[in-house]
């Protein structure tokens, strides 16, 4: 299936490309960085991008080259750690509400509603401020303001489900709520669930990189694209220090979203007879 | 070849193939189907689901989604080859000389649009009429297919209308510019039963009064029975036998037809056991060699899965695909393109 | 009460809620209002009338899946609306559902196989290899082969589903089915098989139906007795005869003169209705069917008719009928 | 700027002279009484005119409103002359009445400064050009403290009607903050004619001023945070001073036509706070580990960081304050051999494991994490293998406070410009117990920081401070990394724009050139 | 009426929404081992009891959480959210002043966004799998993934410091004086002055930073409009149309769109919401006065009065734009009826 979508989509088969190259940058980057990205060099630092530090060097003069290399393996962690999170909770908040509908629903619907508004990045800031920045904060305020989408979308299908006629068959035949539930509606509806999920990861990588360009990551030296970028702020005049990372970042949102995009029009069964 | 087409034939069908290109793979939809209708008649086209009705009056209209279908043959309309025309001069016919109402009442009316301004369309399109002449038409029109106070209905959204007010609007905007056919994909299988007769009965009376031909496609032997001049049966996207509605229901010449006709539970036949065809249609990906529907059929011989049959005239007016027939007409028997 | 009634429905009514349980004033949908009937054992009873009249939410409340307003239904003797969970799971094995969609009825990612093992798994009956003989048998019974038991629904055709919703309904020897337009969806080729399994597999098992279908020739064909209903109310019971030949109520008639007629030289007067089925959410007052109806009296609009019977056996709703 | 030319800036309609600084403020209010940040005096020093001001350097004040002053012998009683006929902004005479009312009010407020005010007994005005303060007990940097706008002089009848107050209950029943903030009630050179916070503040020349009248019609600070902004603003010719600079971006510009760049010794410091309580530190603790990681730090390469300029005292004293002792030789500071050898005496040969914490924010222009790394680094060859933990500065106050730091980054910059305030340093006072520094850990210490207080006569107070700096140098709980350089730059068309500590630029004194 | 309804029961949610996310705010303030006391008073005074007992008992930190949580909904409910720790100033009065420069950018930016992705979409449905769809479809994916932070970084770079085509940060040039504020958004107030230079200026200053904050919303309707016109092309009142015989440009303009456009409302919404969001990242780099600067230096001080303000009015925001996007839906779409 995967290569027949390739053959007819060029943007797809970027994507494919593109973050194929990201994961296994990110399995065997400590093997082919050049430098240690921790290794400072302070004889050589805002070193401009060259045969020796092919994106330069920044302001304790360690190698942005490798730095950005070790630095996919924080970006892929966190966009996964976050969309399995946020996926989990929503799911069972979402098909806990769906399944049992009535009051019960729209209340806990409307508290997702409520995380909704709320201002995502501030309470991330503010738990981060609070509790002090570190990855596990900063992925647990992400995971906190990611899950209403899952859980939205989870109610959504079991209340769908729900009204299927196997699942009236289970009823009939005495089957308790929990064989129904985990039974006949969970594995029919956690799949649209997966699948945003998966789309969903290079807004994970993006708003992780932004809560990190605030400094709500993990702490220094890690390598951490957006730190990096914040980094380059920090160096205007050295623009290598912040446009690299900022192109890692970009490349990596962008070729999930080629996925996700095509992936999106190919799952669509309007849409697909077609592709 | 076929001579014996007279010329007042409004809409010959002549070997219409319609492929479709699926990620599945390529499948024939309609195979060598070829029909005719002459003005004023009613033509039924009956077949299980699946056969290539749809796709046959939707490749009239040249309405064949492309891609992925891919159609082929000759549609004579008015002694002009629709296929040939180009898509500015086919649009000039739809709607306008040629009308269709579909299956679906409640997703083929545009849900944003009031039913009065949807029926006014193909008036000021085709027509030229101003608005308020178009409008005076459209309430003309509401009327006629029996909708009470069309002046409200006229400002109402779909949404606001019962499946049986929508079909008549549908119906209403398929006659608004008076086509000389009409094309009704199963008009009222969505419908309820009495909503159903409303509707059959609407169309009964407007057929005298429009003198359109009209072709009715429909599941339903009922349907056909009380409505058909001619009826066509369809079988795997091929034309299987085709006849006066009279002598086909009372005499089928294929298996098919024959074991249509004695499945199906009618309050007028005694209770006894019924009748069936065992097995499915078979997959448009997996036709059998040979007659499609060898197979299930009772009386089939070697010679069925060995070689597809033609369609073969039995008189001027009847045609049939099968075996059976061939050899009971033994050399007399002729290739036919148009299934009279 | 007769020995060979299985299930007696009385002043059955199951109202849904038609808005979201915030706001303020609660509408009801009257589904079923006040229906009574019977089912004698090995019979079949047709229920007919458009859609939705509350067919589909009669059969399901009769099978306890909705919690009825009020009323009783009486299986064997017991009020299955009072049982508590653990006597109502009993009592599921004794009555079935069979469904019109039959993709809808099968849960996609089960085997048909996982499907039918699955009402042994939830009472917990039979060894291993008992569940797999009588599978076996069933399938066969019901027409199909072994090697489809490791098939998805998706890979099977409609009928075949259809078949394999039979059988599920079959695997706990239950006394009653519930057959929610069972054949409806399917080709008309079809449609005769499934009928005549139906039949088949009720001398075969001793089963009572209750038949759900707006197709009235069908019923005709299947059914023993029939009930005509209209916007949750039952209209007219009567056996086979009653209602077909002596049709007693105006709605049935009009029902019955819209079946389309395959004898090309029959011509017969159909009773055309006027309107639309009102909704059931604000039924008219009086007979529900007074808006329609061509016979309509000033009474009709006043005062509700109640379910009479005329013949013996054959009950009839109408202030127009004595 | 004036006589910028009109290309690059248009004058301001109605052809005012004006100048443009940015910079990243940290002002919440430009109540006299309340305001106590690090960029408060620049804007309220032009505005409200005190008995005693710096003018070029901090090495003493001189007399501002005051036309004289007095100390008494016991130095317990100031008395100050003011200058005759001087009005506020508001046309209102300014009276010996107003400059007791004013310092009442800060006493009372309890602001942030109103430290400041703490060694007053009582203000007494004989008449109505004289003030006369009585102190509690000698206090050698009085003068000083009265450079700082708790001690500017307010209009007090404008500020009364306005709502404020100097009752003792003044820090509830005052109101007048709000108003303070967007209005005036001085009689420096300058009113505050507007205040957008996070934008901007509008300084316009007071038309009443008793002085010289300055240069600029209106002076607008420009609230920019960026310090990379700041710098493309500067060289687009879009402000005049962008006083945020890094070390690095002024190299950027070091060579661009129509730029002059500043640098000045500030007096900030940063320095490494290493706990002495093992319960906390742990093997920091220890005193030899703390003289290794004195030794193991490469402070070239932190100074590199820091930027040019920078340098590394020997001690919490500033190059700059009185008896300061002359900075560590960067070259031969660090001698990892040492410190091994320290480690190993310590019984730490192996190394250990701890945590480095640091507040997310810049020192003049350097990212306090950034140096973290570097220490981190080299504190990795004497086989102290460190995590960073950085927080949002008013997170990790808290812990630094409360002294449950082991080892930690931080600045210090002087409460007011005199030697003694650093004093705070040492063993048993506030600072040095956020290292858990108790008073029984160096008495002879603690004898030195008692005598340097009181000590008046200047040659015993620079010898007791040189004392003091050779002591902390063997036996410290801080190490004092860094005193930075203030990088800033200017359109070059501008003068007067040096760097003061105490106003950061005295705004008073700017001109074109 | 079924409208009016609706609004009253949406309004009632905010009722629930003021207290939830106050609540929430609360509860993580109190609950966090820093101070604020600690972070707002000097260094001196911090080791002064009777100043910590003064700003304790200013701030009513002296009381019980519960008691001050009710004191705080107390205020609330009378309009008044408390006094910012950091500022000083009434949080109302500091919202005043940062959330005009927010909304003025991320109108501007909506606008953009909504303009240039309808079209984008538009055109890559009608021309779907052709070069031109891929580039479009390029773009939008460029346009959400792109992080905001750093195109930002790019843009200064290059416009302003590079190219020196682009204003720099601010919403006015520095020399510049802002209008006399009556709607508080610098381009209208401009204009009511009748300043157009000043006006221009404004708006040329919006450019930049709503290009870069416009940029994901951009990308998301380019998406959903493509996606939903290709849906609706596939309906069966397409079909109908067809058989009318109206062209394909009728069909796309008098049938498709207006169908087509009903969920793009609701994305344009999302996509506000999300700007919003973005603007703490986008304000900081382009110096943009604005709630999300407010609320950045909020969190960093622990000012949860400040915070918990922040919060509700993006919140609030929130809601309405919801509402206002359902109520656009309801003129859209007539099936959509407000019980
Ligand atoms: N757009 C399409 N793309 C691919 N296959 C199609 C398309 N339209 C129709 N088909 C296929 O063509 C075949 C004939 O379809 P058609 O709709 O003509 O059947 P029908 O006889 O009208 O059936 P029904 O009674 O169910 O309406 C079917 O197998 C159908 O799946
Ligand atoms: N779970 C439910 N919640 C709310 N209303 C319901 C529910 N189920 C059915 N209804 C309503 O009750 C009425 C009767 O529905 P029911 O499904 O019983 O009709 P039916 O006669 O089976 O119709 P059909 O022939 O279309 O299947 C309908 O108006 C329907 O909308
Ligand atoms: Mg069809
Ligand atoms: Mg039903």
């Amino acid at each position: 299936m995967l290569l027949r979508i390739m053959k007819n989509n060029f943007l797809f088969s970027i994507g494919i490309i593109v973050c194929s190259l990201w994961i296994v940058i990110a399995l065997v980057a400590p093997l082919i960085t050049p430098y240690n990205y921790l290794a400072q060099d302070l004889a050589h630092r805002f070193q401009a991008p060259s045969s020796l530090h092919w994106f330069g060097t920044d302001s304790i003069g360690r190698d942005v080259f490798s730095r950005v290399l070790m630095g996919s393996r924080i970006s892929l962690i966190a966009g996964l750690a976050t969309i399995i999170l946020a996926s989990f909770v929503g799911m069972i908040y979402g098909g806990i509400a769906g399944y049992i509908g009535g009051l019960t629903d729209e209340i806990m619907m409307r508290i997702s509603e409520m995380v909704m508004a709320f201002p995502g990045i501030i309470l991330a800031m503010t738990i981060a401020a609070a509790l002090g920045p570190s990855l596990y904060n900063t992925l647990l305020a992400m995971a906190i303001i990611w899950w209403p989408n899952y859980a939205r979308v989870m109610r959504s299908m079991v209340i769908a489900n729900k009204e299927n006629e196997y699942v009236e068959a289970a009823k009939s035949l005495g089957a308790s709520h929990f064989r129904i539930f985990f039974n006949e509606i969970l594995p029919n509806s956690v799949g649209p669930v997966l699948v945003l999920a998966t789309l969903d990861f290079g807004n994970a990588i993006l708003l992780f990189s932004g809560l990190s360009f605030l400094g709500l990551g993990s702490p220094p030296p890690t390598p951490e694209w957006g730190a990096m970028v914040a980094d380059g702020v920090l160096n205007f005049n050295y623009w290598w220090i912040g446009t690299f990372p900022g192109l890692a970042i970009l490349t990596m949102a962008v070729g999930t979203n080629f996925i996700g995009d095509s992936l999106r029009d190919f799952l669509d069964p309007r849409l697909r007879k077609e592709l | 070849m076929s001579d014996d087409i007279g010329q007042d034939d409004l809409l010959r069908i002549n070997n219409l193939n319609v492929q479709f290109r699926t990620s599945e793979g390529v499948f024939r939809a309609v195979r060598d189907v070829s029909i005719s209708v002459r003005s004023g008649e009613t033509l039924g086209i009956v077949g299980e689901s699946g056969s290539g009705k749809s796709v046959t009056a939707l490749s009239i209209m040249n309405l064949v989604p492309n891609p992925p279908g891919e159609t082929s043959g000759e549609i004579i309309f008015n002694q002009q080859n629709l296929r040939e025309l180009s898509l500015e001069e086919v649009r000039k016919i739809r709607g306008n000389e040629i009308a269709m109402i579909f299956q679906e009442p409640m997703t083929s009316l545009n849900p944003i649009h009031t039913c009065g301004k949807q029926i006014m369309e193909p008036l000021l399109l085709h027509k030229g009429f101003s608005k308020k002449e178009a409008k005076a038409r459209a309430l003309e029109l509401l009327k006629m297919v029996g909708i009470p106070i069309p002046e409200q209905r006229f400002k109402e959204y779909p949404h606001q209308l019962s499946g049986g007010m929508r079909q008549r609007v549908m119906i209403a905007m398929a006659l608004a510019c008076r086509p000389k056919l009409l094309l009704a994909d199963e008009p009222t299988t969505a419908l309820d039963v009495t909503i159903q007769a409303q509707i059959m009965e609407l169309l009964k009376n407007l057929r005298q009064e429009i003198d359109s031909a009209i072709i009715m496609i429909t599941h339903d032997l009922g349907i056909i029975t009380e409505m058909c001049d001619r009826v066509v049966v369809m079988y795997a996207g091929q034309v299987v036998e085709s006849g006066p509605l009279k002598e086909l229901i009372r005499e089928p010449l294929h298996p098919y037809t024959e074991g249509l006709l004695r499945s199906i539970p009618t309050i007028t036949k005694e209770k006894q056991r019924l009748h069936t065809i065992e097995g499915t249609v078979p997959s448009p990906f997996e036709m059998p060699f040979g007659c499609s529907f060898q197979p299930r059929c009772n009386y089939s011989t070697s010679n069925c899965s060995e070689q597809a049959p033609d369609l073969i005239h039995v008189s001027p007016d009847r045609a049939v695909r099968c075996w059976r027939q061939v050899n009971e007409l033994g050399q007399d028997n002729r290739r036919v393109e148009h299934g009279r | 009460m007769e020995d060979n009634v299985l299930v007696q429905v009385q002043n059955l009514k199951m109202y849904f809620q038609s808005e979201s349980s915030f706001s303020f004033n609660k509408k009801y949908i009257k589904a079923v209002d006040d229906v009574s009937f019977e089912l004698f054992k090995g019979e079949t009873f047709g229920l007919v009338g458009e859609s939705g009249c509350g067919k589909s939410t009669l059969g399901r409340t009769i099978l306890g899946l909705y919690k009825p307003n009020a009323g009783k239904v009486i299986f064997e003797g017991e009020d299955i609306v009072s049982l508590k969970n653990n006597r109502m799971k009993d009592m599921r094995k004794k009555m079935q559902l069979i469904f019109q969609d039959p993709s809808a009825s099968l849960n996609p990612r089960k085997t048909i196989e996982n499907i039918l093992n699955e009402p042994f798994h939830i009472h917990n009956v039979g060894s291993k290899v008992e569940r797999k003989a009588k599978i076996k048998e069933l399938m066969n019974r019901v027409g199909l082969s072994e090697y489809h038991l490791s098939r998805y629904p998706h890979e099977m055709s409609g009928g075949q589903k259809q078949r394999v919703g039979i059988a599920r309904a079959l695997t706990l020897n239950p006394k009653l089915i519930i057959c929610d337009e069972p054949v409806s969806a399917l080709d008309v080729s079809i449609q005769a098989q499934v009928i005549n399994l139906l039949e088949d597999l009720q001398k075969e098992y001793d089963l009572t139906y209750l038949f759900i279908s707006h197709n009235l020739s069908v019923v005709h064909h299947i059914c023993n007795r029939v009930g005509v209903m209209y916007l949750g109310k039952l209209v007219e019971t009567g056996s086979h005869a009653d209602i077909y030949h002596n049709t007693q109520h105006p709605y049935a008639k009009a029902l019955i003169s819209a079946i389309p007629n395959t004898d090309p030289d029959l011509q017969k007067e159909r009773i055309l209705l006027k309107g639309d089925v009102p909704s059931p959410a604000n039924p008219p007052s009086g007979c529900r069917f007074h808006t329609r109806c061509p016979e309509v009296t000033e009474l009709c609009s006043q005062a509700e008719p109640l379910l009479k019977e005329v013949f013996p056996g054959h009950f009839v709703a109408c202030h127009g009928v004595e | 700027g004036g006589s910028k030319d009109a290309a690059t800036k248009p004058e301001g309609s109605d052809g005012t002279k004006q100048l443009i600084m940015a910079l990243d403020p940290d002002y919440e209010t430009f109540d006299p009484g309340l305001a106590y940040e690090v960029y408060a005096l620049l804007v309220l020093h032009p505005v409200y005119d005190t008995l005693m001001q710096f003018e070029d350097n901090l090495d003493a004040p001189i007399d501002g409103i005051a036309e004289s002053h007095e100390v008494s012998k016991d130095g317990l009683t100031y008395t100050f002359k003011l200058h005759k006929g001087v009005k506020f902004a508001s046309g209102n005479p300014l009276s010996a009445q107003d400059v007791k009312w004013s310092v009442e009010r800060s006493i009372n407020l309890k602001g942030n400064g109103a430290f400041l005010t703490d060694g007053i007994k009582s203000i007494e005005t004989p008449d109505q050009n004289t003030v006369v303060f009585n102190l509690k007990e000698q206090d050698a940097s009085f003068l000083t403290k009265l450079t700082y706008n708790a001690f500017g002089v307010i209009d007090s009848k404008l500020a009364m009607e306005n709502g404020a107050t100097n009752a003792a209950d003044a820090s509830t029943s005052d109101k007048a903050k709000l108003w303070f903030d967007t209005h005036s009630a001085g009689s420096g050179p300058y009113v505050i004619e507007s205040y957008t916070p996070k934008v901007e503040v509008v300084l316009a020349r007071n038309k009443n001023y008793w002085g010289e009248a300055p240069y600029y019609d209106k002076v607008v600070l420009k609230a920019i945070s960026d310090p990379g902004t700041q710098l493309m603003m500067l060289e687009k010719g879009d402000i005049d001073i962008a006083f945020n600079l890094g070390p690095e971006h002024v190299k950027q510009i070091q060579n661009k036509p129509g730029i002059e760049i500043k640098k000045a010794q500030s007096m900030t410091l940063t320095f490494l706070l290493m706990n002495r309580d093992p319960k906390v530190g742990g093997p920091i603790a220890n005193p030899d580990v703390q003289k290794a990681i004195r030794l193991a730090l490469d402070y070239r390469g932190m100074q590199t960081i820091a930027g040019e300029g920078s340098i590394t005292p020997v001690a919490p004293f500033q190059v700059g304050f009185l008896g300061t002792l002359p900075p560590r030789d960067p070259k031969t500071a660090q001698d990892i051999e040492k410190a091994k050898e320290l480690m190993k005496k310590a019984g730490y040969e192996k190394g250990f494991k701890t945590t480095l914490e640091v507040a997310t924010l810049a020192v003049e222009g350097m990212d306090l994490p950034t140096l973290a790394q570097k220490i981190q680094n080299d504190l990795l060859q004497i086989g102290i293998e460190t995590e960073i933990k950085t927080s949002d500065i008013m997170v990790a106050l808290d812990p630094y406070r409360k002294g449950t730091q082991a080892l930690s980054l931080w600045y210090w910059g002087p409460d007011y410009p005199d030697p003694n305030t650093q004093l705070a340093f040492l063993p048993g006072n506030p600072v040095g117990l956020r290292a858990n520094w108790t008073a029984e850990m160096n008495p002879k210490l603690v004898e030195l920081g008692k005598k340097a207080a009181v000590e008046v006569d200047k040659a015993a107070r620079i010898k007791n401070l040189e004392d003091i700096q050779k002591m902390m140098d063997e036996d410290s709980a801080f190490d004092v990394l860094l005193q930075h350089a203030r990088h800033y730059a200017t359109r070059d068309n501008i003068k007067g724009t040096d760097y003061i500590d105490l106003y950061k630029i005295n705004l008073k004194n700017v001109s074109a050139k | 009426m079924g409208l009016l309804k609706y609004i009253a029961r949406r309004l009632f949610f905010l009722v629930f929404l003021v207290i939830g996310v106050s609540l929430v705010v609360f509860v993580i303030s109190h609950s966090v081992p820093s101070d604020p006391v600690l972070a707002n008073l000097s260094q001196r005074n911090i080791d002064n009891p009777e100043m910590v007992e003064a700003f304790k008992a200013k701030w009513g930190m002296d009381k019980p959480l519960y008691t001050q949580y009710f004191i705080y909904v107390g205020n609330l409910v009378q309009g008044d959210l408390g006094t910012s720790i950091r500022t000083q100033r009434p949080v109302l009065d500091d919202l005043q002043d940062y959330f005009p420069a927010t909304i003025e950018l991320a109108i501007f930016s909506i606008i953009i966004a909504i303009i240039f992705g309808m079209l984008f979409g538009i055109i890559s449905a009608i021309k779907r799998n052709s070069a031109m769809d891929q580039l479009i479809r390029g773009i939008s994916v460029l346009g959400v993934s792109v992080p905001s932070f750093w195109l930002g970084l790019m843009f200064l770079l290059l416009f302003y410091v590079h190219f020196g085509i682009a204003p720099g940060p601010g919403r006015i040039s520095p020399y510049l004086k802002p209008p006399v504020e009556v709607t508080h958004l610098y381009v209208i107030d401009a204009l009511l002055a009748g300043n157009w230079s000043l006006a221009r200026d404004a708006l040329w200053h919006l450019l930049l930073p709503g290009l870069v904050l416009g940029s994901f919303t951009m990308g998301l309707i380019t998406r959903t409009t493509r996606s939903s016109l290709l849906e609706v092309m596939s309906l069966d009142f397409i079909r109908t149309a067809r058989a009318k015989g109206l062209t394909e440009k009728m069909i796309i303009m008098r049938h498709a769109l207006g169908n087509a456009l009903i969920p793009v409302v609701t994305v344009i919404g999302i996509g506000f919401g999300n700007l919003l969001g973005g603007m703490v990242l986008v304000e900081t780099i382009f110096a943009w006065p604005g709630i999300g600067q407010y609320a950045y230096k909020a969190a960093g001080n622990l000012d949860f009065p400040a915070i918990i303000g922040v919060s509700i009015l993006i919140s609030i925001n929130y809601v309405v734009i919801n509402l206002l996007v359902d109520i656009l839906y309801g003129i859209l779409d007539p099936r959509v009826r407000y019980h």
